[in-house]
């Protein structure tokens, strides 16, 4: 039912929660179609058969009959039903149904112009504090605090997001200058980067990265430079001039995939310790 | 040919045209205010517990009580302007237009009194989000002060006594609707003085 | 005494001159904010090569800039709808015709409606100039999202332009409203009105409420950018690595709240004066009168009173929760009722109708697909759920567009022709409408309709490269090129018009009173109606607005000052 | 307001001065209020309350409304419907899902 729309250009979903959203969107959709093609119908046929060369007299009273509040009514009753049935809960459990830390990989994410920054709270499962003054554009974007408690192990990645397949993941948004927009079309997620406002997000990635790519075999997509990184992050918000190059990547990996990132990264931690962080105290 | 209804009332309304403008004018200075005091709650809400009590401590109350009064003797006096008018007393109706006027003039003084002392001790619309909002109220409340003065002067003056020599009805109406006005501006200040100065 | 030439055209207090004014100011700004648009197509459809014509004059490689894309964006938006659309709409046509609708000689406050036009004109100087700023136009979308706008160029130029705006829409729709409370004619009942001048009184009305937030909103935004406080900042910004020195502890979201409390209003002031519009030249050009007035009437009073509450479905993405959301839905699906209600009516007075095919009508009839298939695409941005794949793409784009471009853009091109004789005593040109209406219809939906299909895959409105960048782009970018040649198309069409114009002005067909065989008390007076007076003597009204082909009588229209014993 | 004769005006102008009387009486009052030991949730409350009698007053008697035509009446109720929206809806949009920092 969502196929026609999926020929018209909607992406392939690769989210285990966006069927529900193709759902009521193809469920809309057809009823605008249906009402689009009723009323059509109705309307060339009206524009044909009342001409004034056929029927050059008008008839002052025209339709007599209720039909039409029939009709009304009918339209008013089906949205109610999208309305109750689908939109409603569906919203509800995006935002009510938040997992905790402990059920889902949590990851912070903090926009900025014109890239997004991530935060990994490490194996400790404790994210650092951040602070404004360690804001070094360069070598330290958030203003981690590696001196704070559970910080020392934060992996702080930009544009790069890599998250497990088939596993809970919940991203904390925030930003630090402008309002921006995190766009993943193909997992039906999209949630604004209020400054001031730290607003969480869930999903769940029911295809992986490779996964994915085969799917795009053939395709305009495939033949993109740097397609074989697969998913991308973009802006959904005016957030200046360079709003049109905030792209990041998301790359899904298999469970051990993933713990193999990880451990690479702490290991890059070690080594780089130092020299990346440029951070005496640590 | 003339505009109907600019000085008799239309039998079906019951209004003049001048009297229903200038309350729809007023229904969007409502939504005017409005907009701003929706502000006020947002940033009272968003600030720490307690912080705008804090921060509102250095108005100061003697004087916005003083003002206070100030505004509504002056509406008193603007009613009663009109009321002269009714009742065919000319010269009246010039003195209480007269002590309108004074008032307002001493409303804006006490005001510029207020705003200076809060410059001599550094504080300003950017030192924190209640003086933004106390600023930005008192100064646009300030701006429909003079605007009503602008009239209310142009009412009084000589062009005063001619118009209500040719035409003493619509001279009525129209000190009726800048009553109104200034009613209204009184109105505003009634709720600014509590929730800028005392809460 | 004659009137001296600045006091008969320039500052003149006669509505039909305002009326004038207001229209071919805001038809020059129409035309102005598609050409801010024909340029932006060029990089969206060609991106990173230079613009021809005029991009050599004005950026170095003559390729346009990421920072001046995004200003003719704003600007097109702002121009569109504050300096084309609603003064072609309400100070327009509302100025030249609820006076001759209500059968009086005037406004209520004539002096009044010269300030709000000039007050208008002003504001518009100020938006024209800001190109020419060092800083530049303003950036940062015609919504204005702090706390982006708090730190673009060109902001406060914005802001200034913005409040006179206001302040003439103000003081415009207070006269409207006073005029058709106060003014009407003897024996012009409110369910007698034309249903042009309850579109006319609903619109004033939202204007009159909605606007004074947004001025409120635009004063606030003034004060973070000009004195230094923080209304819309939180605490603990850093921009470019800068730390922000304003003190903080302000709310973005409260600029998004008052901003669509106007915004939202505002959609349906542009959308409900085209209804009334479209509604005229349906009765005339059927022969019949519209199907269930009454409906209509009470419909547009509903959606007017409704628009009000639903300004949220703007921001559902900002983090609202789940109550909050509910309501907004709810709201926005029960006012798209209302608006099923009024096109329903409009189709249903088609049946039996005797239609004839003039062009103010074809411009009319295309309009109702063409707003059916815009508001058609707000039902699944109205149901947050689908709004999340749906928010701030290309679909939102498509879905405004087809209710302001094909939609309301052709209602006022119908208003145009049809009561063009009105205001010059000649016709326009029947053969040239035609040539102007069909390429028109064509090259609007092909720039619009694909917008759906890359709002579908996702892409982000706003971009400069139109999303080149971004691979789920990739299988629906070729579209680009297909809307900006019909964008070019549709400039090129337009010019048909604009000969059409002026030749028909001066060389067009002469019309009498009532060229079209109407009943709206606008044609009781001579065409053009005189100055300073409209009729010859004064209008009494003894029956309803659509007296069409009533059984039984001589002609298939009685005007409304026909006397009831004439009837058989 | 047309058709007052001179004692109708008389009888409104001892209203006035009533209503003068009120208002001073309450700015006082406001006034001594705030100086009461009580929580802010009820200085708060008792503010808008005397500050809401104080402006209705104002409102009927100088600005004579409570004599006023149907018309305006409901133009002025539609109006604060749409103030108390705007006053508190964007309110309720702000408290919910997200934390404000
Ligand atoms: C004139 C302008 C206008 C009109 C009338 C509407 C009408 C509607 N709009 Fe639209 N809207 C805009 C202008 C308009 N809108 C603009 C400018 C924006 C974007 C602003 C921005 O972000 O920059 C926007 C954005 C917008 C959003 C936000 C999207 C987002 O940013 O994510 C939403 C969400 O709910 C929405 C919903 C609706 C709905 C439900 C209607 C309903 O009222 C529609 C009801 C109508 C119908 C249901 C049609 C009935 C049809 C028929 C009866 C006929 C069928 C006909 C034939 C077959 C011949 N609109
Ligand atoms: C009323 C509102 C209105 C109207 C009519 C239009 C009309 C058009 N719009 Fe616009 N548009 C907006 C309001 C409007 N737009 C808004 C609010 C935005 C969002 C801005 C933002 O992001 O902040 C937008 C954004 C927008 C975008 C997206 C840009 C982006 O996100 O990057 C695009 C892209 O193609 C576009 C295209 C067009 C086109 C091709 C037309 C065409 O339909 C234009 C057709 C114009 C005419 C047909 C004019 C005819 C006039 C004459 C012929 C005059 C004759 C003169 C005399 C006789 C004197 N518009
Ligand atoms: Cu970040 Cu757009
Ligand atoms: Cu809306």
């Amino acid at each position: 039912m969502i196929e026609w729309l999926q020929a018209l250009g909607l992406p392939i979903d690769a989210s285990a929660d966006g069927f529900a959203i193709d759902e009521i969107l193809g469920l809309v959709h057809w009823l605008m179609l249906i009402l689009f093609i009723g009323w059509g119908a109705f309307f060339i046929y009206s524009l044909i058969r009342f001409r004034q060369k056929r029927n050059p007299v008008a008839d002052h009273d025209g339709v007599k009959s209720h039909f039409s509040s029939v009709l009304e009514l009918a339209v008013a009753i089906i949205e109610m039903v999208l309305l109750v049935g689908f939109a409603i809960p569906i919203w509800a459990s995006r935002v009510n149904d938040v997992p905790e830390s402990s059920e889902a990989v949590h990851v912070r994410m903090v926009a900025q112009q014109f890239a997004w920054n991530i935060h990994y709270p490490g194996p400790d499962g404790i994210f650092g504090a951040s602070s404004l003054e360690l804001i070094d554009e360069e070598v330290n974007p958030i203003g981690l605090d590696r001196s704070s408690p559970g910080a020392a192990d934060d992996i702080v990645t930009i544009n790069q997001l890599h998250i497990p397949v088939n596993e809970r993941i919940r991203i904390d948004l925030s930003s630090k200058d402008v309002i921006h927009s995190v766009n993943l079309p193909e997992f039906r997620v999209k949630q604004d980067a209020v400054p001031g406002m730290v607003i969480p997000m869930h999903f769940e990635a029911s295809m992986t990265t490779e996964e994915f790519l085969e799917t795009l075999k053939g395709t305009a997509r495939d033949t993109l430079p740097d397609i074989e990184k697969g998913f991308q992050i973009a802006c959904a918000q005016l957030c200046g001039l360079g709003h049109y190059r905030m792209k990041g990547y998301l790359t899904v990996h298999d469970e051990a995939g993933f713990q193999d990132w990880l451990a690479d990264q702490a290991e890059y931690l070690e080594a780089e310790g130092d020299d990346d962080w440029d951070d005496d105290d640590w | 040919m003339e505009i109907p209804y600019t000085v008799k009332e239309r039998p079906d309304t019951g209004l003049n045209n001048s009297k229903l403008g200038i309350w729809l004018f007023l229904a969007s200075e409502v939504m005017l205010f409005g907009g701003l005091f929706s502000a006020y709650v947002f940033l009272r809400l968003g600030a720490p517990e307690g912080a705008f009590h804090e921060w509102g401590k250095e108005l100061n109350v003697p004087l916005a009580t003083l003002n206070t009064m100030v505004l509504i003797t002056s509406s008193v006096t603007m009613v009663m302007s009109w009321a002269s008018l009714k009742m065919n007393d000319f010269k009246k109706y010039k003195l209480y237009m007269g002590l309108t006027l004074l008032c307002a003039v001493i409303f804006l003084i006490v005001k510029y009194f207020e705003y200076t002392a809060k410059f001599d001790h550094h504080l300003y619309p950017s030192t924190n989000t209640f003086l933004a909002i106390y600023f930005t109220l008192t100064g646009l409340h300030g701006l429909h002060i003079i605007g009503g003065m602008i009239v209310m002067t142009y009412f009084w003056l000589p062009a005063g006594n001619k118009m209500w020599h040719s035409e003493p009805e619509h001279f009525a109406n129209r000190i009726e609707i800048a009553g109104l006005y200034w009613h209204f501006v009184d109105l505003v200040w009634i709720f600014l003085f509590p929730i800028l100065y005392l809460l | 005494m004659p009137e001296p030439f600045w006091r008969k055209y320039i500052f003149s207090q006669d509505h039909k001159v305002i009326g004038i004014q207001y229209g071919l100011t805001a038809l020059a700004f129409l035309f102005f904010g598609f050409c801010l648009m024909m340029i932006m197509r060029w990089q969206l459809a060609y991106p990173e090569t230079p613009v021809p014509l005029i991009g050599e004059f004005l950026w170095e490689n003559g390729i346009l800039l990421p920072e001046v894309y995004n200003s003719l964006g704003a600007m097109h938006g702002t121009i569109m709808i504050f300096l084309g659309v609603v003064p072609l709409a309400v100070g327009a046509f509302g100025n030249y015709f609820v006076p001759l609708q209500i059968g009086t000689i005037d406004m209520a406050f004539p002096k009044l409606n010269m300030t709000s036009y000039w007050s208008y004109f002003v504001g518009g100087v100020i938006m024209v100039a800001s190109f020419f700023t060092p800083e530049g136009a303003a950036r940062s979308g015609w919504t204005s999202y702090p706390p982006l706008a708090d730190f673009e160029p060109g902001q406060t130029l914005w802001l200034i332009g913005m409040v006179f705006l206001i302040t003439s829409s103000l003081l415009g729709s207070i006269n409207i409203i006073v005029t058709i409370v106060q003014l009407r004619a003897p024996g012009l009942t409110w369910m007698r009105l034309p249903f042009f001048v309850w579109t006319q009184l609903v619109t004033s009305f939202l204007l009159v409420l909605a606007f004074p937030p947004l001025e409120a909103a635009a004063v606030l935004q003034l004060m973070d950018r000009v004195v230094g406080t923080s209304f819309f900042l939180p605490s603990g910004l850093v921009v470019s690595g800068e730390i922000i020195s304003a003190t903080g502890g302000g709310s973005p979201l409260l600029w998004q709240h008052l901003f669509w409390f106007l915004a939202h209003p505002e959609v349906y002031v542009l959308i409900l004066p085209a209804m009334g519009i479209v509604c005229e030249v349906i009765a005339n050009n059927t022969r019949k009168p519209i199907w269930g007035y009454k409906s209509l009437v009470y419909a547009a009073i509903f959606l007017g009173f409704m628009s009000f509450i639903v300004w949220a479905h703007h921001m559902f993405m900002t983090g609202m929760g789940a109550t909050m959301s509910a309501f907004f839905q709810t709201t926005t699906m029960i006012i798209s009722i209302p608006s099923v209600i009024i096109l329903t009516a409009f189709f249903l007075s088609l049946w039996g109708g005797s239609i004839r095919y003039n062009t103010p009508m074809l411009f009319a009839l295309a309009f109702l697909p063409m707003f059916g298939i815009g508001g058609l695409t707000g039902l699944p941005l109205g149901l947050a759920a689908s709004d999340i794949s749906l928010h701030d793409t290309y679909y939102v784009i498509g879905h405004f567009h087809y209710v302001v471009a094909p939609g309301t853009i052709f209602a006022l091109f119908a208003g145009i022709y049809y009561w063009f004789p009105k205001m010059t005593g000649r016709k326009m040109n029947e053969t040239l409408g035609k040539l102007h209406f069909w390429p028109s219809l064509i090259f609007m939906n092909g720039i619009f309709l694909p917008m759906f299909i890359q709002g579908l895959a996702g892409i982000s409105r706003r971009l400069w490269d139109g999303g080149a960048i971004y691979s789920h782009a990739a299988d629906t970018l070729w579209l680009n090129e297909v809307m900006s040649v019909s964008a070019w198309l549709l400039g090129l069409i337009q010019f048909v018009f604009i000969v059409n114009f002026f030749y028909s002005m001066k060389k067009g067909e002469k019309a009498g009173r009532n060229p079209w065989d109407a009943t709206t008390l606008e044609w009781v007076a001579p065409s053009p109606p005189i100055a300073h007076g409209n009729f010859e003597s004064d209008i009494e009204v003894h029956r309803s607005a659509y007296e069409y082909s009533v059984p039984g009588r001589k002609r298939d229209f009685t005007p409304q000052t026909e006397p009831k014993k004439s009837d058989n | 307001m047309s058709g007052h004769d001179n004692t109708d005006i008389q009888s409104h102008v001892r209203t006035y001065m009533m209503v003068f009387g009120a208002l001073a009486i309450l700015t006082v009052l406001t006034v001594g209020a705030s100086y009461l030991e009580v929580t802010s949730g009820e200085s708060i409350f008792i503010a808008l309350i005397i500050a809401s009698v104080k402006g209705s007053l104002v409102a009927s008697y100088f600005m004579h409304l409570i004599s006023e035509r149907a018309m305006i009446i409901n133009i002025l109720l539609l109006t604060i419907a749409f103030f108390f929206v705007l006053m508190f809806l964007p309110l309720m949009t702000a408290t919910d899902a997200a934390t404000i920092l």
